[in-house]
């Protein structure tokens, strides 16, 4: 019957053939393994509690009525890669507090709903988790998901931990509790002016500060606030600004702006890129064989950093955490390591612990250590929270200042030797900072 | 900010060169719009999972990209078959097709991301360098650089298209899906069977997301939501070049490609997209009642 | 004083000229035939006429205004209706309502309670008022036809154009059709009119114009025009030298 | 308006306004906060599921860039709460009439020609949600790209004191949108509507001006679409382009409208509101993907099986009656 | 060669032809004529399978093909040159007139059937990368003839052949069909133009209101009166 097809069909045929043969150089996968290797050399950890104050009851079964702890997250929609990481961590958290017996015996639980990436679902859903009585909450992914959930959890009373909270620049409340903290401001216009200062800091410890710098920023809050503060430290501490360029989200085609960077050929190139940004970028260096002198980008995907291999060394990247020494060498860090690359590799995610995993077992640290001083109960949690310290995986915290932000722990990482490490501020750092335009 | 003119012809190349890809993908919408009447959103999904199970098929069973076709061409021509026969089924009515494809595009989504998770893939780190490593022209342009994949991506284009132009315009299968479109009743008389050939016309536009895909998966890092990405450039090609026309289609995305590039050169590369679409309501505003129109209109008319 | 004044209407399509410069003339109150042999250009000239068709080249007065560039509806409200070959039922209305929408929307406009008044009185003298409520999707071919006729005159026209309304009638609905038609005029109404049926036009028609290869062939009375030989060659094919 | 002396329509506008009226007391009174916040959600989807039908239920002209009007409210009402300290009814307008003067200017432009309809119309709304986004995204008035923070301009008021004051907003306007849909249904401004739908030509030989009613029920669908952007601005609480414009928007419109069916004016509405329980419960039916997947596959199912919709698969009183099924655009 | 028996057809509830039968013998050349509106067209259209058949068959060599879809016709010997053309307006001449070469039949068969096509229309040679859109009328129905003749069919059926046509391409436009009646061809032309029609025709049916109201040899029928009123409509 399908006298139709033939032509085109033997067409195609011919034309797989011809290019395979155009690419005849020789064997087309790598066996690269390395990836796998990396997580191999992991070493093994014990159980621990997963905060400093809690005692680990290995093998006690925890009874009683759960805890439940409600949240929501984009498992679907743009925002889901992200989403689901911080989904897997909650699901880790809670067995590892059951597996630890539990808290004062009951059982942890995490109930989850799906925001499909839309804000305003985010707000009907931590209604409906406060209207079906959930004892705690734990916030949403991004800025806009993190402020429309503020609003009932707010209202109900409810203590507000949260990951990343993006930019929201405006206040939430005193019930909010962020793990990721942007401390030392003042101006809430400039609200990235101590992450930017630590990014200069790092730069001029190397002694050979960048004497030009080309930015270029995907059209996103988070990261065209960032890139303004960072343009007013750099070019107060001299640096020349040879370009300043925006791109719309979800731009796969950088040649343009690889190509206005190669002529600009700047000693720094600042890449305010979220997701693959950074993977589409060096593609089009590749293109034109360009090799920029040196890079920062601010919140790219670690898989993204990771898949460029060699050609990431040197790379320096926005960060609170990475595993290493000091932070990464205490047992607790030591255990979420082995136990998270287990559970993101089943979940197909980056198997690694960087920001935004770390950011998320700190909000739950936040919230499990908010439960073990205060109890059952939302009001003591804000309380007690609000007059201590917090010690998390990724410092210390202590929820003051304006938005409850803190001190900044805003932190830079490099690629060195295909692994990331913090390098800058010094008392985190796990090497210096190999930095030379 | 001056631009040596190295730089631009540089940019435009690599421009041209993506747009052979965003070519390779509008051509089977191109041909499903203009010669079964299905707007086939489904299309950019299906590009999707051509690129998903061949970065399975290359990290999970080490195949060579290439040899995934094998597996993915069948299976896609399968798939568009079964759609078309859908449609049949139900006597679908333009309209009725349209959000048939979306709602496969929105299931689609789910499923990519339901069996691959939402995270990012890269294939790339996995090729070897002579994929990766990026070569540079002969003279008389030695100065210019291009990657084996955006080669890959030319060559799949070119001959893709190719094929399907000569086809459609010098075959006798191909004679037969014009004048299917153009008079259906008469076209039967002349003996063309037209259920078997929409079928096998939307089996093969479907086997092309298959190439199409494989290219995506070594050209870019994959997500879910990819496809939502390449809707606007790959309609508007579809529609600039002129529905039906394949060539058409390529030779639009390519200088669709080329324009948002020398944009993004002089201009705030955050207005490019704006530029395809500004392109495309210019050429509907400055056309007169011609080419697009023409295919969908003048058959209606009787002296 | 001419109602409708068509001075060399020229339509092309593509390569095809449908129309070369065709006069026609309607006066108030009178029933013009239209004939000519099939792809002659008689349909394309009502739909020029109707506003349907752009036209090539050439002018259409109406009522003293030159109306070649106004749009359909325009011309529907100046009081120019017309009926389809085949029939166009709007397919989601009911009968009455597809009159009624005529009402609403034509010379006088009116609101919908008195346009559906008015549908019914209209329905009742084309014979169609037992179909009121009923969907169009029921109605019988002779019915659709006459449905197509009492659309054009719930319009409330002075001017309406008849395009093949008898055609596919067995001949005691046709009889009725030619009465409904004859029953135009005594409402005030002057109609063009087209049919194949050559003879039932000339019963009814003061005047006749003749189409041939989208030209006008002849004019005049039915009687003329019938005995001119040049019609009856046009018909039926004259000698080979033709 | 002939159609204010039409009994049967004004009972079933008195019987829309009691409704909301029972629900604007009894949700606030007696509902949870989920409720009251779920409530909000559910009216705003009927109003731009009416507000669709309107336009392009009644037309059949699919349009694609509901959610851009929508989003258009949204932005207008941001800015306006962001450069002054108008009161809630200013801002009200603000959002209706940006959306109302987009959707002018781009009917007046595309309704011109014949040629742009069909599926060329629906992707000439959809390139228009892309140049919009874009627009919006790089303009620092309206946004520029970091998001706007409605809140902080909100939280003194009474529309922005409490999720129930935005309830009882919203239904305002599903009341003010089922007001329209119901002088578009048996009325001379839905026959005119549905005539186009049925038979372009003949609508216009019949002396219907079908640009000037195209023109303006498109503007009229985009203002209410506009109006419903407004308390979705106070809402949300911030507004960023990515969400406000996500392409979800449309569809989903689309699919609820679909879902209900076009042939009765109320078919949009329990579209909309199937879609929206629908969605809720799938939430919880394990995986999020899963749910997604659902309800596509259900909107397949009900495009395949009842072309009509649910209100059109009920049967009439007097006979099913004959209507085509949305062909996007009458030739 | 081709007989029908008790055709009806309906549109919807309308009956367009109520039980027509005939008979064309091979060889001969046929005539159906009748006022437009008679049937002509549905005849034609049913004969080919592009109009659903309500009772009655059609006998294409004491074979039945009265359910037979219109792609299998071709195959069968049977080729059509429809009303009003019909042309693939965006496509090239010579593309319309290998559309003709399209059935199964034909295939691997060489273009040779397009240049014994174009021989008879030699404007149409240098013309045959125009495409059929942009070309007047006479031309037009010279590529729909060629259409239906480069796949040598052995049964021609045409319809309105002369419609719209000027004077002078009408007499070409026979002179054609004349010529390939006497090739062996059995023909059968539906046409307004009765006295072009019977002329070149052995057998002649008149069509009216869907029924046969009258048949006979050419000639009898050029002299018969009621043909004229059949034509005229009678009163």
């Amino acid at each position: 019957m399908f006298h139709a097809p033939r032509p085109a069909v033997r067409g195609l045929a011919l034309s797989a053939a011809a290019v395979l043969l155009l690419t005849a150089c020789g064997g087309v996968v790598k066996d690269d393994k390395s990836a796998d290797d990396r997580v191999a050399e992991i070493p093994d950890a014990e159980l621990v509690a997963p905060i400093a104050g809690m005692e680990c009851a290995e093998g006690a079964a925890p009874t009683g009525d759960p805890i439940v702890v409600g949240g929501s997250l984009s498992l679907t929609g743009p925002l889901a890669p992200t989403g689901t990481l911080h989904d897997a961590v909650a699901e880790l958290v809670v067995d590892w507090v059951n597996e630890c017996g539990g808290i004062d015996g009951r059982p942890l639980e995490w109930k989850v709903i799906d925001d499909q990436s839309t804000p305003a679902t985010v707000t009907s859903n931590y209604e409906r988790l406060i209207g079906d009585k959930v004892d705690f909450v734990m916030g949403p992914y991004g800025g806009a998901a993190t402020l429309a959930g503020a609003g009932p959890v707010t209202r109900a009373g409810y203590a507000y931990p949260t990951a990343t909270n993006g930019a929201p620049d405006k206040l939430i409340g005193e019930n909010h509790f962020p793990a990721w903290q942007m401390g030392g401001v003042d101006d809430p216009t400039h609200m990235f002016d101590a992450q930017a200062q630590t990014l200069l800091d790092a730069l001029e410890s190397s002694g050979n500060p960048p004497e030009s710098a080309f930015f270029a920023t995907a059209k996103f809050p988070t990261t065209l606030s960032y890139r303004g503060s960072v343009v007013t430290a750099l070019e107060g501490a001299g640096t020349t600004i040879e370009g300043d360029v925006e791109y719309d989200l979800g731009t796969t085609d950088f040649s343009s702006i690889a190509i206005r960077i190669q002529n600009a050929d700047p000693d720094l190139v600042y890449l305010g890129g979220i997701g693959a940004d950074v993977t589409n970028l060096y593609q089009a260096f590749d293109a034109i064989g360009y090799e920029p002198r040196s890079i920062y980008v601010s919140l790219p995907a670690p898989a993204a950093v990771a898949a460029l291999g060699d050609k990431a060394d040197g790379m320096m990247i926005s960060s609170i955490y990475e595993d290493n020494p000091p932070l990464g060498d205490t047992p607790i860090a030591r255990y979420f390591t082995k136990t998270y690359s287990e559970v993101a590799q089943r979940d197909d995610l980056f198997p690694f612990v960087e920001t935004q995993a770390a950011a998320s077992l700190a909000a739950w640290q936040i919230l499990l250590t908010g439960i073990t001083e205060g109890g059952v109960d939302n009001a003591a949690v804000i309380a007690w929270l609000n007059a201590n310290e917090v010690d998390t995986v990724v410092g210390k915290l202590s929820f003051d200042g304006f938005n409850n932000y803190g001190i900044d722990i805003n932190r830079v990482a490099q690629v060195q030797d295909g692994k990331r490490v913090l390098v800058w501020p010094e008392d985190v750092a796990g090497a210096e900072l190999d930095y030379n335009p | 900010m001056s631009v040596s003119s190295l730089a631009l012809a540089q940019t435009l190349l690599n421009g041209a060169l993506l747009g052979c890809l965003f070519g390779s993908i509008a051509l089977g919408l191109s041909v499903k719009w203009g010669h079964l009447g299905v707007a086939d959103f489904f299309h950019l999904s299906l590009t999707l999972l051509g690129a998903y199970l061949t970065y399975s098929l290359v990290t999970e069973l080490l195949w060579d990209p290439f040899l995934t076709l094998a597996v993915t061409v069948p299976a896609f021509f399968a798939v568009g078959v079964g759609v078309q026969w859908l449609f049949h089924l139900i006597d679908a009515q333009p309209f009725t097709t349209l959000l048939i494809t979306f709602a496969l595009f929105i299931v689609t989504e789910s499923v990519v991301s339901m069996i691959w998770s939402p995270d990012l893939l890269n294939l790339r780190p996995l090729l070897s360098d002579g994929f990766t490593t990026s070569i540079r022209l002969p003279e008389p342009l030695p100065q210019l650089a291009v990657q084996p994949i955006d080669l890959v991506a030319l060559v799949c284009a070119a001959l893709m298209v190719g094929l399907a132009a000569y086809t459609l315009r010098s075959t006798r299968a191909g004679r037969a899906v014009q004048a299917m479109r153009q008079d259906a009743a008469i076209a039967e008389t002349l003996g063309v069977r037209v259920l078997p050939l929409t079928l096998a016309v939307s089996g093969l536009a479907a086997a092309t997301a298959a190439v199409a895909g494989m290219v995506v998966s070594l050209r870019m890092p994959l997500t879910p939501t990819l496809p939502l990405q390449w809707i606007g450039i790959v309609v508007v090609a579809t529609m600039l070049g002129g529905l039906g026309r394949p060539l058409g289609a390529l030779v639009a995305a390519v200088v669709l490609m080329m324009i948002q590039n020398a944009w993004s050169l002089w201009f705030p590369p955050q207005w490019a997209p704006a530029v395809t679409f500004g392109v495309l309501f210019l050429f509907l505003a400055l056309q007169p009642l011609t080419r697009i129109a023409r295919e969908r209109f003048t058959s209606g008319r009787t002296a | 004083m001419s109602l409708l004044r068509c001075h060399g209407i020229t339509k092309r399509f593509g390569g095809v000229k449908a129309l070369s410069e065709v006069d026609i003339e309607v006066t108030a109150g009178e029933i013009v035939g239209l004939v000519g042999p099939n792809g002659s250009g008689k349909t394309t000239l009502l739909s020029t006429i109707a506003g349907s068709l752009p036209v090539t080249a050439g002018t259409i007065e109406f009522d003293g205004r030159d109306i070649t560039r106004a749009s359909a509806h325009r011309r529907a409200h100046a009081g120019i209706a017309r009926t389809f070959q085949v029939p166009r039922p709007l397919g989601s209305f009911t009968v009455e309502e597809n009159v009624a929408t005529a009402s609403m929307f034509g010379r006088h406009a009116t609101g919908r309670t008195a346009a559906l008044e008015r549908a019914r009185g209209v329905l009742d003298a084309v014979g169609l008022a037992a179909h009121a409520a009923q969907e169009v999707g029921s109605l019988t071919l002779h019915e659709r036809k006459f449905l197509e006729i009492a659309r054009a005159v719930a319009l409330d026209p002075s001017l309406i154009l008849l395009d093949e309304v008898l055609g596919g009638l067995n001949p005691s609905e046709a009889a009725l059709g030619m009465d409904l038609i004859a029953s135009l005029r005594e409402r005030g109404m002057a109609v063009i009119y087209i049919e194949h049926n050559v003879r039932a036009v000339a019963t009814l028609a003061d005047r006749m114009y003749v189409l041939n290869q989208g030209q006008n062939l002849a004019n005049g009375t039915p009687a003329e025009v019938l005995n001119d030989p040049r019609v009856i060659e046009a018909y039926l094919g004259g000698p080979v030298d033709a | 308006m002939n159609a204010l002396r039409d009994h049967a329509l004004w009972r079933q506008f008195v019987a829309v306004v009691g409704c909301a009226v029972v629900a604007v007391v009894v949700v606030p009174a007696f509902g949870s906060d989920f409720a009251i916040a779920f409530g909000f959600q559910f009216v705003t989807w009927i109003v731009l599921a009416l507000s669709w039908g309107l336009f392009s239920g009644n037309t059949g002209y699919a349009s694609f860039g509901h959610g851009v009007f929508f989003g258009i409210g949204t932005y207008a009402a941001a800015a306006v709460f962001r450069h002054s300290d108008a009161p809630f009814v200013v801002v009200l307008l603000a959002a209706g009439l940006a959306a109302g003067a987009l959707a002018l200017v781009v009917g007046l432009a595309v309704f011109a020609s014949s040629r742009f309809s069909g599926d060329l119309f629906g992707l000439i709304t959809l390139a228009m949600a892309f140049v919009v986004v874009t627009v919006v995204s790089n303009v620092a008035f309206l946004d520029g790209g970091t998001g706007v923070f409605v809140r902080e301009h909100t939280v003194g008021s009474w529309a922005g004191s409490s999720t129930s004051h935005l309830f009882v907003i919203a239904t305002g306007l599903a009341v003010l949108a089922a007001g329209v849909a119901i002088a578009t249904s048996s009325t001379r401004w839905g026959s005119a509507l549905r005539s186009i739908r049925d038979d372009e030509q003949v609508a216009e030989s019949l002396g219907v001006p079908t640009y000037r009613y195209k023109v303006l029920t498109f503007v009229a669908s985009a203002v209410l679409a506009g109006l419903a952007g407004a308390p979705q601005a106070i809402y949300l609480g911030y507004v960023e382009v990515g969400a406000v414009f996500s392409l979800n928007i449309p569809l989903l419109v689309i699919m609820m409208t679909i879902l209900g069916g076009i042939t009765r004016w109320w078919g949009p509405l329990i579209g909309a509101a199937t879609v929206v329980v629908l969605r809720e419960v799938l939430l919880d039916v394990g995986s999020p993907e899963l749910s997604q997947i659902i309800l596509g596959a259900a909107l397949v199912v009900v495009i395949a099986l009842l072309p009509h919709g649910l209100s059109g698969a009920i049967p009439r009183r007097r006979g099913a009656r004959r209507v085509p099924a949305l062909e996007g655009g009458a030739r | 060669m081709l007989e029908v028996r008790d055709l009806v057809v309906n549109y919807g509830e309308a009956a367009a032809l109520r039980g027509v039968s005939l008979h064309v013998a091979a060889g001969t050349t046929a005539s159906l004529i009748g006022s437009n509106g008679a049937g002509k067209s549905t005849l034609v259209k049913a004969l080919l399978g592009m109009q659903p058949i309500a009772s009655g068959q059609v006998l294409l060599d004491g074979e039945d093909i009265t359910r037979r879809p219109a792609a299998d016709r071709p195959a069968l010997g049977m080729a059509i040159v429809p009303e009003g053309r019909r042309l693939f307006k965006e496509m090239t001449v010579r593309d319309n007139l290998r559309l003709g070469l399209h059935h199964p039949a034909a295939r691997g068969r060489s273009d040779n059937g397009i240049d014994l096509a174009l021989d008879l229309f030699p404007i149409l040679r240098k013309r045959s990368r125009q495409l059929c859109g942009t070309m007047s009328g006479g031309e037009q129905q010279m590529v729909a003839l060629g259409r239906a003749l480069v796949s040598r069919p052995r049964l021609l059926v045409l319809d309105e052949p002369s419609l719209g046509l000027a004077p002078i391409v009408v007499a070409q436009v026979f002179d054609v069909i004349e010529t390939i009646a006497a090739q062996d061809v059995t023909v059968l032309l539906a046409e307004q133009n009765m006295h072009r029609a019977l002329g070149l025709s052995e057998h002649g049916y008149v069509l009216a209101d869907g029924q046969i109201v009258l048949e006979g040899t050419g000639e009898e029928l050029l002299r018969s009166d009621r043909v004229r009123s059949a034509y005229l409509g009678e009163q």
